[in-house]
């Protein structure tokens, strides 16, 4: 099963030979590293870029109005806010020109804490990036959800942004991406590169599968966990920890939860989520790790007020980071300052606790 | 000699024909900011800005752009004061009249930006936006897919991306001169700056060591260079030898280019006339009349001629709609081609 | 009586006068045009900058370090975007440093829509600023608290965010600012400069009115209208349009409208917000003009529905600018998009009619 | 000659008791790598990044640095190779150490940041940031600072800042440029350019079109110079003049140095010693060597001595607690004076 960086890496292939994809690029993304996180080892139309992000926004959106179809990496999100005005620019581009200019691109880069980064290294960008109209916004918690979403992204006329949860890089996948061999070790001689440096490096040429066209539509979100007592209603790595904290409450015999994770962030499945919110009688929880104040679960919170208000029987909550200037390294910082497993477990006990 | 260059006599402004067609073309955008700066002072149009003072330089500019659709052609990422440039490159009049007014008409924005914001699919011309500078972010992205189209022995324009003195203060434009310059895939990309002196109140003086904003090309062993654009014949040349250059060599070029600005920034300092700025247009006619190509009396008429036109272009944007309320929802997203 | 305009200035001349104000200056705020809407006429302190937003923050950022006290504009809050990597160091330096290092410094910036502005002279910047966490962030809706809050904004250790709201800047106050003369004419032929380019205008110089000390703490509300039917949570213009349809609304025997301003955004005043939830069983009404997915009112519903839940009897509400690329020109178009008089009028209306 | 300088001979390197005070600052810099190096592969601390092969540069940095707080002393804006500079003003080696385990005791970040993001507000040293370059947006503010005590008649240091040759494609480098060099508010300003060659993985070769880095100053008018950073006399007496220049003109200076990245990049690429690199200390040595001022044994000896002081400040650093959880909200806005 490949992991979710091999999965970037096999869409990646397939959008540059069957999609049109005629750039990736970023600092480090071309040889001879090839993605600070492995994601675009083995590609053809990879080249790396100048230390700078404006540069790099900008040039996307100047390929996308020249009809070619870039993928631009920001190497980390926490580097992203020098191009907030660009990124607005990319995505009023189609409206301003009243339906002339459409900004075909897709910017991904690496999101959220969970690998001991620090302030710079554990940024979201989640909330951020909502405010960004014109913008769709993918988050794949998954490998198999990480192919088909890079693919709808590749295919779509508008810029989207791919958001990738780093602390999930290594994470192996629970479903075969179609067309990926079955072993996962095939998988890495096939398409892994060599230790950088290395002699075998230099001549490496990755060995590609031949992977199929399977994409996962936008807007779409999936339900990872039946439930009715209550739902969490959550994307990226917080998909895992709810799963894992909804298994253990049912073990405990407190109760089934479903767990949903969105995918898209815009548009974003407000289906799923009203169904969600009807069936649990408002016992949801949107957890997300991005700071609390002006936070996305806030506006879908809001929407579920505004539509279901009189349907609620129970608070229906959220579970986020604090709003602090960032994350700490040291670990008991982290953890008081992004929610963890335990987190979502409090919220979700006192939810089901919660009287009618 | 690029292609579009054989449509020109080989010393145009020694050719009467081809002066007096340029003449002409700087006397229509005249009168078309001047109808546009009418307009913002009768409130029928909310905010002007434009190029009154740089009608030579956008006219030699619009005039040896190759025009077109897809980067084949070239590719514009002008400014707020290039009403000229796309006049000159056949746009009627009236649309810019009809952005003024801000009816649904308008064809660069649906009523929805300001003045002199041009966007025109057909000929290259990408949506002109308020940051300044950040097309200068951009370019180096179109000139990158014209560079790939060249390599791979397929037909290629150059990109042209053009701002003012002021705004060369803003990354944008140091990004542009690093991403145009990179070692073995120089990118073949005209920039222009028009040097007015000023940015909106401040004057370049005051903000500005360099001594030429061109000389920032150096370092990057960008080719640059100094224009006067107040005189048709030298910006004319000017612009033909950078084309030629960019087109020729698939390199970066750095143009600075003198200008005047007549009736200061916008409508917000009043877009009134000011003093002490050589008028271009003037100079020009003088220098026709000398020639006895042209008499005062027939150049009044042709700018007779071109206030008719902004005055009927005027009363036909008066009888257009509005926008509707629930437009604003269109044109959000592009739909997929395959929907 | 001052309008906002002449109250940042009278603000300005005291705090450069008396709170230590070393630089004041961004794109043409000194002189020949000393503000592109007159804030910065007559001081003494100001300078004009290079076009470049990214220098204006830094430099305030290095004064700051430097133990200056700088105010600098941005000259509309459309043009900050480029500047958000900027900001959020400067509010995390004091938390990074484990505080070492706080940077005392003010930025401010005309925002909002409301003068026929377009795509970039519409922007509200209120919603994002509310993430910069580190960050105090005021709003005044009038002249005397124009003044006061930019007092308030000089003395504080931290960088202060102080949004402007451009539609306003003419209005006059309603309260006089301590020490402004009684009469309009006399503060303008005192404070006001000639017209641009003029001969008088070479030789003018301000003379200053004794203004006093008269600060308005950051994170304080004011309520602008008793009532107890329903209440809208506001601030900046739309403050003036929640009084006037609460006065319309009163006129017509429908209630009683509270109308609190918010006037700070960070930290805000929860007390009286919860106050005002309380007090009307949860007809609470929040209303601005920043684009309405993942807006600050949001933030403040999340935590009525977290504190109040139990006691709301009646759906809180929001009332934002529509989730979309820009603010169109053509009047129709920004009326559409941002929330007017009418919009108010209506929720508040299908909030006093709603059943317990 | 600026006060300070005057603390050390007039020919440094001539001085057998200077170049052994020079050479143990070294070799106790490199020691301290190598320590925080170790601790990030055993996992006593989650990211090393730093400054192997930068120690001739930031040793002759740190000594010639005029040390304190408030403007009247120099500001620093450095990153995150800066160590070597920072232990040569005197810190104690465990600080960096404490920060490397992200114990409580930290005294940049209170276990908040990275190693390397030294922070230290009675020296001036503006706290380091991950963000690549946008020290160069700050600078000119603390400089500004300075340029305007020294206009009054105060005494005033002068701001540095510091870095990377790969981040001067970012805007910052360029705003630094411009906002130093406003025409009759020139600032006092020493940027400094250390170049390795590598943005990470990606040769400067491949991105820049510069052939100085150093060049695109002059533009501007500010003066600027290359350095050999490996070499203690040369840079030693590159930032001698370029500091004497900056304190007694009062206008700014661009100083690119060539340096060597001994250890690649950061942890991220492994932190093992890369081939084909200059290393300053064992050139350094062999020179002390040949003269007669050292013997190997004696060097060896010195490093030995080194290492003990990092074991220790590690053995300390091991005892000293993780911070607490409910530190995270500490520090998020500094109190009123008054308060
Ligand atoms: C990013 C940004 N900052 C500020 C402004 C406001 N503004 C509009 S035009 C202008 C001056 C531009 O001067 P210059 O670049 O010399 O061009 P000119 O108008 O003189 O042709 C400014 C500051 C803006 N539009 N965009
Ligand atoms: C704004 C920003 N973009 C990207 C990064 C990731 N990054 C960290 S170091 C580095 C390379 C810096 O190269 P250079 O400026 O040459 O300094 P060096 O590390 O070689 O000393 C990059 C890309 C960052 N920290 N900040
Ligand atoms: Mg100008
Ligand atoms: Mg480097």
């Amino acid at each position: 099963m490949a992991n979710l960086a091999q999965a970037v890496r096999l869409a990646l292939h397939y959008g540059e030979t069957h999609l049109g994809v005629t750039d990736i690029f970023g600092e480090d993304v071309g040889p001879p590293l090839e993605g600070v996180f492995t994601c675009t080892q083995g590609l053809k139309k990879t080249w790396n870029s100048p230390l700078d992000e404006r540069g790099i926004i900008g040039t996307a959106m100047g390929l996308a109005l020249a009809g070619q179809k870039p993928v631009a990496e920001i190497q980390f999100c926490d580097y992203i806010f020098n191009t907030i005005d660009l990124l607005k620019l990319a995505g009023n581009s189609y409206w301003s020109s009243n339906g002339q200019w459409n900004m075909p691109m897709v910017v991904m880069t690496p999101h959220g804490a969970g690998i001991h980064g620090s302030l710079y290294h554990s940024h979201s960008f989640d909330a951020w990036a909502t405010r960004l109209a014109g913008w769709k916004i993918v988050i794949p918690s998954n490998a198999r959800d990480a192919y088909g979403l890079m693919l709808s992204a590749i295919e779509e006329p508008n810029p989207v942004l791919y958001l990738i949860p780093k602390a999930l890089l290594r994470a192996k996948g629970e479903e075969l991406i179609p067309g990926e061999p079955e072993n996962d070790a095939d998988l890495r001689k096939m398409i892994d590169a060599p230790v950088m440096g290395s002699e075998a490096r230099k001549t490496w040429q990755a060995q590609w599968p031949a992977v199929e066209y399977a994409p996962i539509p936008i807007g779409k979100a999936k339900i990872v966990r039946e439930g009715s007592d209550a739902a969490v209603i959550t994307y990226s790595r917080h998909v895992h920890m709810a799963r894992e904290v909804a298994n253990e409450l049912a073990a405990e015999g407190k109760g089934e939860i479903r767990v949903i994770d969105l995918r898209s962030l815009h548009p974003y499945d407000w289906e799923c989520i009203s169904q969600a919110v009807k069936d649990t009688g408002g016992k949801v929880l949107f957890v997300n790790e991005d700071t609390e104040v002006t936070n996305f679960a806030e506006h879908l919170l809001r929407r579920t007020i505004e539509e279901h208000f009189y349907e609620l029987r129970s608070r229906p909550r959220a579970c986020l980071a604090k709003h602090l200037p960032g994350v700490g390294l040291s670990p008991t910082l982290e953890e008081a300052t992004v929610p963890q497993k335990s987190d979502i477990k409090r919220e979700l006990e006192a939810m089901l606790d919660e009287r009618f | 000699m690029a292609k579009n260059q054989k449509a020109f006599p080989v010393q145009p402004f020694k050719d009467k024909d081809f002066a007096l067609r340029f003449f002409k073309l700087m006397t229509r955008t005249r009168a078309l900011e001047e109808k546009l700066i009418k307009m913002s002072k009768s409130s029928d149009g909310f905010f002007w800005i434009g190029g009154p003072g740089e009608e030579a330089f956008q006219v030699a500019l619009g005039l040896q752009v190759d025009k077109g659709e897809g980067i084949e052609h070239d590719m514009l990422h002008l400014h707020y004061r290039s009403n000229g440039c796309v006049l000159s490159m056949g746009e009627p009049s009236i649309n810019f009249i009809r952005q003024m007014r801000s009816v649904e008409t308008d064809p660069y924005s649906g009523g929805r930006n300001f003045a002199a914001h041009v966007s025109k699919k057909e000929w290259n011309v990408v949506p002109i936006t308020s940051t300044i500078e950040t097309q200068f972010s951009v370019a180096p992205g179109t000139a990158r897919a014209q560079w790939r189209a060249h390599k791979e022995g397929k037909k290629a324009g150059i990109s042209i991306v053009l701002g003012g003195d002021a705004g060369t203060a803003e990354g944008d434009f140091a990004t542009c001169l690093i991403w145009s310059s990179r070692p073995n895939e120089e990118l073949p990309l005209l920039m222009i700056v028009t040097n007015n002196q000023f940015g909106i109140s401040t004057p370049a003086s005051t903000q500005h060591g360099e001594k030429n904003i061109a000389d920032r090309g150096k370092a990057f062993g960008i080719k640059t260079g100094l224009a006067d654009g107040n005189n048709p014949e030298k910006i004319w040349s000017a612009l033909r030898d950078a084309l030629e250059y960019v087109r020729e060599s698939r390199k970066p070029y750095l143009l600075e280019v003198s200008v005047s600005r007549l009736n200061g920034h916008s409508s917000s300092s009043g877009a009134n006339r000011v003093d002490g700025e050589e008028d271009c247009l003037e100079t020009f006619q003088k220098k026709l009349e000398k020639l006895g190509w042209i008499t005062a009396a027939e150049a009044d008429k042709l700018h007779e001629e071109a206030v008719a036109e902004m005055n009927e272009g005027h009363e036909q944007a008066r009888k257009e709609n509005y926008p509707s309320a629930d437009s604003i929802f269109d044109h959000v997203f592009a739909p997929k081609k395959t929907e």
